[in-house]
């Protein structure tokens, strides 16, 4: 009953976090800000959601499934996000500001 | 080996293509293709005697019975069409090796021959099943290996034409697996004859009204019926002559034995409701197309492409036969789906002797070929009277049966119609010959003669069978109206 | 509830569909395409077709997309306005197309009823003896490998001939199977090194699942084709991020040609035994002595085939894009 | 027939005719591709609906469950689907062909460059 | 040598000496020697046929099955026996003209002349002695196809124009009329052979074989009946002896000889008399008649209006073919002949003017009788045969043509059948008189053509003045036809 309830909440919290993201995706300023609210809350919120689903889960076998695909998702999509990221910059797409008019200055040594 | 002669024709090329990928020398992959398919054919010849002999003749692949496994089911019909397609496509092959050495990349002869089998197997698989998935699966055998056949050719407009023949093809057959699946859906099964006996138990539907309709566009896509010819010129005439000889002499024939096999043996199209607007419309396009193609075909001023609009001319004749739909016009477009190969063979592979000797198939390159090539240009003439339906030609039955076809079913415009169309084939087949005997050839063009001894003697082999057929007509009538006599008498109650 | 997700499942096809058909730019396409081949799996799996939903993961949102993408990559993303502008016989034809369509279907049994002709004719048999007959749970893949054998036979090589329609329309100017690039592997400047690192952990445990779905498709969702597709990505990876010379160096494209052809030979070299024992082509009973046993075998040898071939065909279609990209590229 | 039993179907339909229009109506030849893959799955979702059975689960045998979806569309279309991506990838290989040769695959400007 | 034997072989000759001619092509007095060694032995095996024939033999071939039911037959009765024994004579003296004629002209090409020469008489023998209606169609065809290369042997734009009418409109009549023709007879009646007293049913629909006469009357295009005689002035660009034998005598009378052949043995005279479209097509012969008459008067060029002349002449025949009455058919029959001598005569002539004074027009002809009084004697002879006057053979023919009039009752044809016949001694026996006629232009010396030219010549005249004396021979070989028993 009371991991119920944590699985419960666990998916609930990833629900939400996917949410989160994908109006960050939508609302947010420029390429980066916005590969950035989908980056970082995909992984929290599928991690969530799997765990979430673990805890439903009452046999081994997909326990184990569960776990890998888990396992998976860490390394995927951070490396993604990053791979998107590098993408975006060697293709010379730069930051802008908080309305995304401005293109802002480069770091030192890039132009 | 006798109780598997069903399925040889088959087998024997769809495991030797992959079995040629082994051999890397092109030679050694010709030499292997030109046995695979000596040996289909043979098996396909075998074949025919035993449904002469025996009848139907099923097989059931996996050991499983009918409508839950697959079936091949061998009856007159396709045993024709099978010996056809094979006999066509082992006579191209056997020629091809000085032509295909001449048009096409020499980085890519081995996994011509390669495709060339594929495409073989996937026509012969066409007309080997009883099952209307199985179908489906090697058409889009035989339609892919002829994409990338065509696209071998040596114009970079090849590749158009096969882009194109590949967006149209696939969306005919993708109504064709549209049309299965309603199909499934009505009668639960797939097996060709299990349909026939279901689907009359459904009464009036109009899903199997839907069902037939795109079935019959799709196939008519690559039947290239007029008006779905538009993939036929380009492809016929960018395509390495090879693969034009070879799609002429059995892809459209294949694709005529699916109409026929689903109109008559599935749907019973004599006896249902359709039947009537069905009949207009085959033969209104089909005198359409007999006409336009031909007249198309006069006008043009390259050889290749002329005769690839007289093929569309000549489906037209084949969509009236089953348009008339009685057992003589069955009858008679089987007769002339079996002389029509026979014909555009010989005439295609002239064209590719053509090519390799001057390098073109326009008009002007081709002035006086009569003179330098004689042998050549005389099979060509054998093979364009057979097309216009000289008597003493093969192309003469054809219209004999089917000028009968037409006045026994008391349709004297039509008979008319078709014997008006053929003189439209004298013109483009005569302006050929006023150029190739009346005119002077152009100086200075004289190409160095590559040796091409087989493809001479196929050509002349094809003109030959043209005359053969002319006078002993007993293969294909005798088969033919025993095959006409299945379709329209396999009724089941 | 399973109406509820058929419902957004399917009006969100409709609108990648349509935003399709509104979007201009391909590399826009290739993603909602992409989309469109995600969505249309997790459709199959409501629909209870979890075989397909695994292929048509891979394929329509993965290895299509990816062939889409090494093309972009060579031709480039744009896409002309005013190009192919017949909208006005576009809509008639599909027109006329959708109405049939609709009047076909207005004679249809209604959708997911249990009572359907489809269901009670010939699949019935499949579900109640399939096990018996074949000892194999999964009824998809005792269908797909023994009773209908041979449309997979024919499924292996329309794979295998697009291997070489590939080949053959790809290798012209550079000679056939020597993938050798003229250009220096992906930006010696920059190297994935983060990708690269991730990626070279993964591709083992890549392969290994490959070979998982291969062997446990008699139990679940899986078999030949699907491992094939699993297994080529592995190499692909690799050959993404360390260029198309060192996975040719791994693998040699020959090599690999033969393989594609060799998964052919297997599965019809299988029938053939039959053949050669007086039984029907294809027919498994000549393997083993005990029927269910040599069903057994003779699937697994046959979507052993399948799983070469394909996997061999998708690595040979890939060095064909990729040497594409790096002769023609940038 | 109440609108809800074929809603299924005409979807489908739906989303069919949005990949043919596409492949017809389109210009640039990887776009006609990418319509004819749309087309094709549509083809796909429409068989794999024919084959479900409303309370029915995935026909991988089990003692404990009584109704299954009908397993030969899925069969069928498994083998369709690798149809699918044979023909996209041949399409492909020709498109980068005929990029080469053109240096275009817009369909007008290819038209255009054969007729001179 | 049995009497199928001798068919075939009368078949086969020319046939055969095709290759050899092909192989000589270097040599032109061996290759000629050849044509020449054909001819004479194709003559000795025609006139075996016509004994074997009188001995009262049966001589009959098939072949094998073509169609169900369908068979390639040869048989010899007593028409196609007249009509081959003249074709294979006028080819030897054709030959023997020809080798003056071409060597004289400097033509090229003179293998594939002498090749499609000889093949073209196959096709006649073909005809000649075909026994159904298949047959006659196949060597009809065939004989279409292998004149034209003859035709377009000059190989110039005017040539391929002319091959293009000849061509465009035989094989488009025989195609679009003839071919359904013959498939409709097949699908009434069963059978295509020729058959005493025809092969229709007494019942056969009327309309039906008016339709059938129809077609057939316009279907046999080489009868040259109007409106599609086009193609005979069009085949006149050909070198002279194809003009003489082909477009006088083999294409032409093969046309006439298949329009007698099928009102006989097809129809039946009793049938042909009651259908109901034959009235209407005896008016139109009629009209053709007196309107190529009429057109022959107004061409100036010499072979042009010998080629309308043909036309009206042929009218002749299919006039006597659609009287349907004995004497009529026993006058189209002789006519055949008596025609065939007249014309090749003709044109004979006018190729020897060509040859020797390079003229080709009429009006240029003037005062030539003294340059050439040889050749001029001869065409007055022949003109006068083609007129229907003695001392010639066509004296005889139209006079049972006349005594057919008479017999149906048609005064009109009577009248029409003498206007004719005075307006071809007009047009055609004006020249050598005029030509005879002092001009201002004076005394020449003479100037005759080659002597194989002048042999020919001697020998075609000869024939019409033959066929005057001794017509019987010609009347007892044709009379079974009338008396109802012409097939074996």
């Amino acid at each position: 009953m009371m991991l119920d309830w944590v699985s419960g909440v666990l998916l609930l919290v990833g629900s939400f976090l996917l949410l989160t993201g994908a109006l960050g995706f939508l609302r947010f300023a420029d390429f980066y800000a916005r590969i950035h609210a989908c980056g970082v809350t995909e992984t929290l919120a599928t991690s969530c959601i799997l765990l979430g689903l673990l805890i439903q889960s009452d046999s081994a076998v997909p326990q184990f499934k569960l776990l890998l695909i888990l396992l998976f998702v860490l390394l995927s999509s951070p490396t993604s996000s990053h791979a998107l990221a590098k993408a975006a910059w060697n293709a010379g797409v730069r930051p802008r500001d908080n309305r995304g008019k401005q293109p802002l200055p480069l770091p030192p040594g890039e132009h | 080996m006798i109780s598997h002669l069903a399925v040889l024709p088959v087998l024997l090329p769809l495991v030797g293509a992959p079995a040629c990928v082994v051999l890397r020398r092109p030679g050694a992959a010709w030499a292997f293709a030109c046995g695979v398919a000596f040996l289909a054919f043979v098996a396909a010849s075998h074949l025919l005697v035993q449904t002469r002999e025996l009848g139907v003749i099923s097989y059931a692949l996996g050991g499983w019975a009918a409508p839950w496994g697959i079936e091949y089911r061998i009856d007159l019909l396709n045993a024709l069409v099978l010996v056809l397609v094979s006999a066509m496509g082992m006579t191209v092959l056997l020629a091809s090796r000085a032509s295909v050495r001449g048009e096409v990349d020499p980085s890519r002869h081995s996994l011509f021959y390669v495709a060339y089998l594929l495409c073989l197997a996937g026509l012969l698989g066409i007309v080997a099943t009883g099952d209307a998935f199985n179908l489906f699966v090697f058409l889009e055998i035989s339609s892919l290996a002829t994409y990338a056949l065509v696209a071998c050719g040596r114009d970079r407009r090849a590749l158009i034409a096969a882009f194109n023949y590949l967006i149209m093809g696939t969306i005919g057959a993708t109504f064709i697996l549209i049309g299965i699946g309603f199909l499934y859906m009505t009668t639960g099964t797939l097996n060709m004859l299990d349909l026939a006996v279901r689907l009359p138990q459904l009464g009036e539907s109009q899903t199997v009204f839907a069902a037939y309709a795109f079935i019959v566009v799709g196939v008519c896509l690559k039947l290239a019926l007029f008006p779905l010819h538009l993939w036929l010129p380009g492809t016929y005439t960018q395509a390495p002559s090879i693969v034009t000889a070879f799609l002429a002499a059995t892809a459209t024939k294949v694709a005529l034995y699916v109409l026929v096999r689903f109109s008559f043996s599935v749907f019973h199209l004599e006896t249902s409701r359709l039947a009537l607007s069905l009949e207009a419309i085959f033969i209104t396009l089909g005198v359409v197309a007999a006409f336009a193609g031909s007249l198309v075909a006069i006008y043009a001023t390259d050889l290749k492409r002329g005769l690839a609009w007289s093929s569309i001319a000549q489906v037209g004749y084949m969509a009236i036969s089953v348009g008339i739909g009685t057992a003589a016009g069955l009858q008679a477009g089987l007769i002339h789906l079996f002389n029509h190969a026979l014909m555009k063979g010989a005439l295609f592979l002239a064209v590719a002797a053509y090519v390799l000797r001057v390098g073109g198939t326009t008009f002007r390159e081709l002035r006086g070929i009569g003179q330098r090539m004689p042998l050549t240009t005389a099979a060509f003439v054998v093979g364009g009277l057979s097309l216009i339906g000289i008597p003493g030609t093969a192309g003469f039955i054809s219209k004999w049966y089917l000028v009968m076809a037409a006045m026994e079913s008391e349709r004297w415009l039509l008979a008319f119609l078709v014997v008006a169309s053929s003189l439209l084939t004298a013109v483009y087949i005569w302006r050929f010959i006023e150029v190739a005997y009346l005119e002077k050839p152009e100086s200075g063009k004289a190409s160095p003669q590559k040796p091409a001894g087989m493809l001479l003697t196929c050509t002349l082999l094809l003109a030959l069978a043209n005359l053969y057929f002319g006078f002993d007509t007993r293969l294909p009538v005798s088969t033919s109206a025993g095959a006409a006599a299945n379709l329209l008498g396999a009724r089941t109650p | 509830m399973e109406l509820a997700v058929n419902i957004v499942l399917l009006s969100l096809l409709v609108t990648t569909a349509a935003a399709l058909v509104l979007v201009r730019g391909l590399l826009a396409s290739i993603m909602l395409t992409s989309i469109y081949g995600l969505l249309s799996a997790s459709f199959f799996v409501i629909m209870d077709a979890v075989d397909v939903a695994f292929t048509e993961a891979a394929v329509g949102a993965g290895v299509s997309p990816l062939l889409l993408l090494l093309s972009v990559a060579v031709i480039g993303r744009h896409e002309a306005r005013n190009a192919g502008a017949r909208p006005l016989f576009a809509v008639l034809l599909v027109g006329i197309t959708g109405a049939l369509l609709i009047v076909g279907t207005l004679d249809m049994p209604a959708f997911g009823r249990a009572d359907a002709p489809a269901h009670l004719h010939v699949a019935p048999r499949y579900l109640l003896l399939s096990g018996e007959e074949t000892g194999i749970p999964n009824v998809v893949t005792s269908v797909l490998a023994s009773y209908r054998a041979y449309d997979t036979l024919g499924e292996v090589i329309v794979i295998f001939t697009a291997g070489v329609a590939v080949i053959l329309i790809l290798a012209s100017g550079t000679h056939r199977g020597s993938a050798r690039p003229h250009s220096a592997p992906v930006d010696t400047k920059d190297p994935h090194t983060i990708l690269q690192v991730v990626s070279k952990t993964m591709i083992p445990f890549m392969l290994l699942f490959a070979f998982y779905v291969q062997f446990h498709g008699d139990y679940g969702p899986g078999g030949g084709f699907q491992a094939g597709v699993i297994f080529a990505s592995g190499i692909i990876l690799y050959g993404l991020l360390y260029g198309l010379p060192a996975i040719c160096r791994v693998i040699r494209p020959p090599v690999v040609e033969l393989c594609s052809a060799l998964g052919v030979l297997v599965y019809g070299v299988t029938g053939i035994l039959s053949m050669l024992q007086g039984r029907p082509f294809l027919d498994y009973s000549v393997l083993a002595d005990d029927p269910i046993r040599a069903q057994q075998i003779g699937i697994m040898v046959i979507e052993l085939g399948v799983g070469i071939t394909v996997a061999s065909v998708l690595i040979v279609i890939y060095y064909a894009f990729a040497n594409q990209f790096e002769t023609n590229g940038n | 027939m109440d609108i809800l039993s074929h809603f299924n179907y005409w979807v489908v339909v739906v989303l069919m005719m949005l990949g043919f229009f596409i492949v017809i109506a389109r210009g640039n030849l990887i776009k006609k591709l990418i319509g004819l893959n749309i087309f094709q799955t549509s083809v796909f979702i429409f068989y794999i609906s024919t084959g479900k059975v409303i309370g029915g689960s995935a026909p991988v045998l089990s003692s404990d469950i009584q109704l299954y979806s009908n397993p030969l569309p899925h069969v069928l279309i498994l083998t369709a689907i690798v149809v699918g991506i044979a023909t996209t990838s041949v399409g492909l290989a020709l498109v980068l062909r005929i990029y080469r040769a053109y240096g275009s695959i817009e369909q007008d400007e290819i038209l255009e460059q054969s007729r001179q | 040598m049995s009497g199928a034997g001798l068919l075939v072989a009368s078949l086969c000759i020319p046939v055969t000496v095709i290759p050899g001619i092909t192989l000589l092509h270097n040599r032109p007095n061996p290759r000629e020697a050849l044509s020449l060694l054909a001819s004479a032995l194709l003559i000795l095996i025609n006139l075996g046929i016509y004994r074997s024939l009188q001995q009262g033999q049966t001589l009959a071939w098939q072949s094998g099955e073509v169609l169900p039911g369908l068979r390639l037959e040869l048989a010899a009765e007593p028409l196609g026996v007249l009509f081959s024994l003249i074709a294979s004579t006028l080819w030897l003296v054709t030959t023997v003209y020809a080798v003056g004629y071409m060597r004289a002209h400097n033509e090229g090409n003179q293998t594939r002349f002498y090749a499609f020469f000889a093949l073209s008489i196959a096709c006649v023998m073909g005809i000649a002695f075909a026994g159904n209606l298949l047959t006659l169609f196949l060597f009809y065809e065939v004989l279409s196809l292998s004149t034209w290369p003859l035709v377009v042997h000059a190989q110039t734009e005017r040539a391929r124009q002319g091959g293009r009418i000849y061509l465009g409109l035989l094989l488009g009549t025989s195609i679009v009329f003839f071919l359904p023709a013959i498939i409709l007879t097949w699908w009434t009646s069963s059978t295509l052979s020729f058959t005493d007293g025809g092969v229709f049913d007494p019942d056969t629909s009327p309309l039906l074989l008016a339709v059938l006469l129809v077609l057939f009357v316009f279907g046999v295009g080489k009868a040259a009946m109007m409106p599609f005689h086009r193609w005979l002035p069009a085949a006149m660009v050909a070198p002279t002896p194809v003009s003489a034998l082909l477009h006088a005598v083999a294409v032409v009378k093969a046309g006439v000889f298949s329009l007698l052949k099928i009102g006989i043995y097809i129809f039946g005279l009793d049938q042909l008399g009651a259908t109901g479209s034959r009235e209407a097509l005896l008016y139109l012969a009629t009209f053709s008649l007196l309107a190529a008459s009429v057109v022959a008067m107004r061409q100036d060029n010499l072979k042009a209006r010998l080629a309308y002349s043909t036309i009206s002449q042929l009218a002749y025949v299919s006039l006597g073919v659609l009287l349907a009455v004995p004497d009529s058919i026993t006058g189209g029959s002789m006519h055949i002949a008596m025609h065939a001598f007249g014309k090749i005569t003709l044109f004979f002539c006018a190729g020897a003017i060509l040859v020797a004074t390079h003229k080709t027009e009429v009006s240029q002809l003037q005062g030539l009788g003294r340059q050439m009084p040889f050749t001029m004697g001869a065409f007055l002879l022949a003109s006068l045969s083609i007129a229907g006057l003695p001392p010639t053979g066509g004296t005889w023919s139209k006079w049972y043509l006349m005594l057919g009039t008479l017999e149906t009752g048609a005064w009109l044809l009577t009248i029409a059948l003498l206007v004719s016949s005075i307006l071809n001694l007009i047009y055609l026996t004006l020249i050598p008189v005029r030509a005879f006629w002092p001009s201002a232009a004076g005394p020449r010396r003479m100037n005759e053509a080659p002597i194989a030219c002048c042999i020919a010549i001697a020998l075609s005249a000869g024939g019409c003045i033959a066929l005057f004396l001794f017509p019987q021979v010609l009347y007892q070989l044709i009379s079974p036809i009338t008396s109802g028993g012409g097939m074996p």
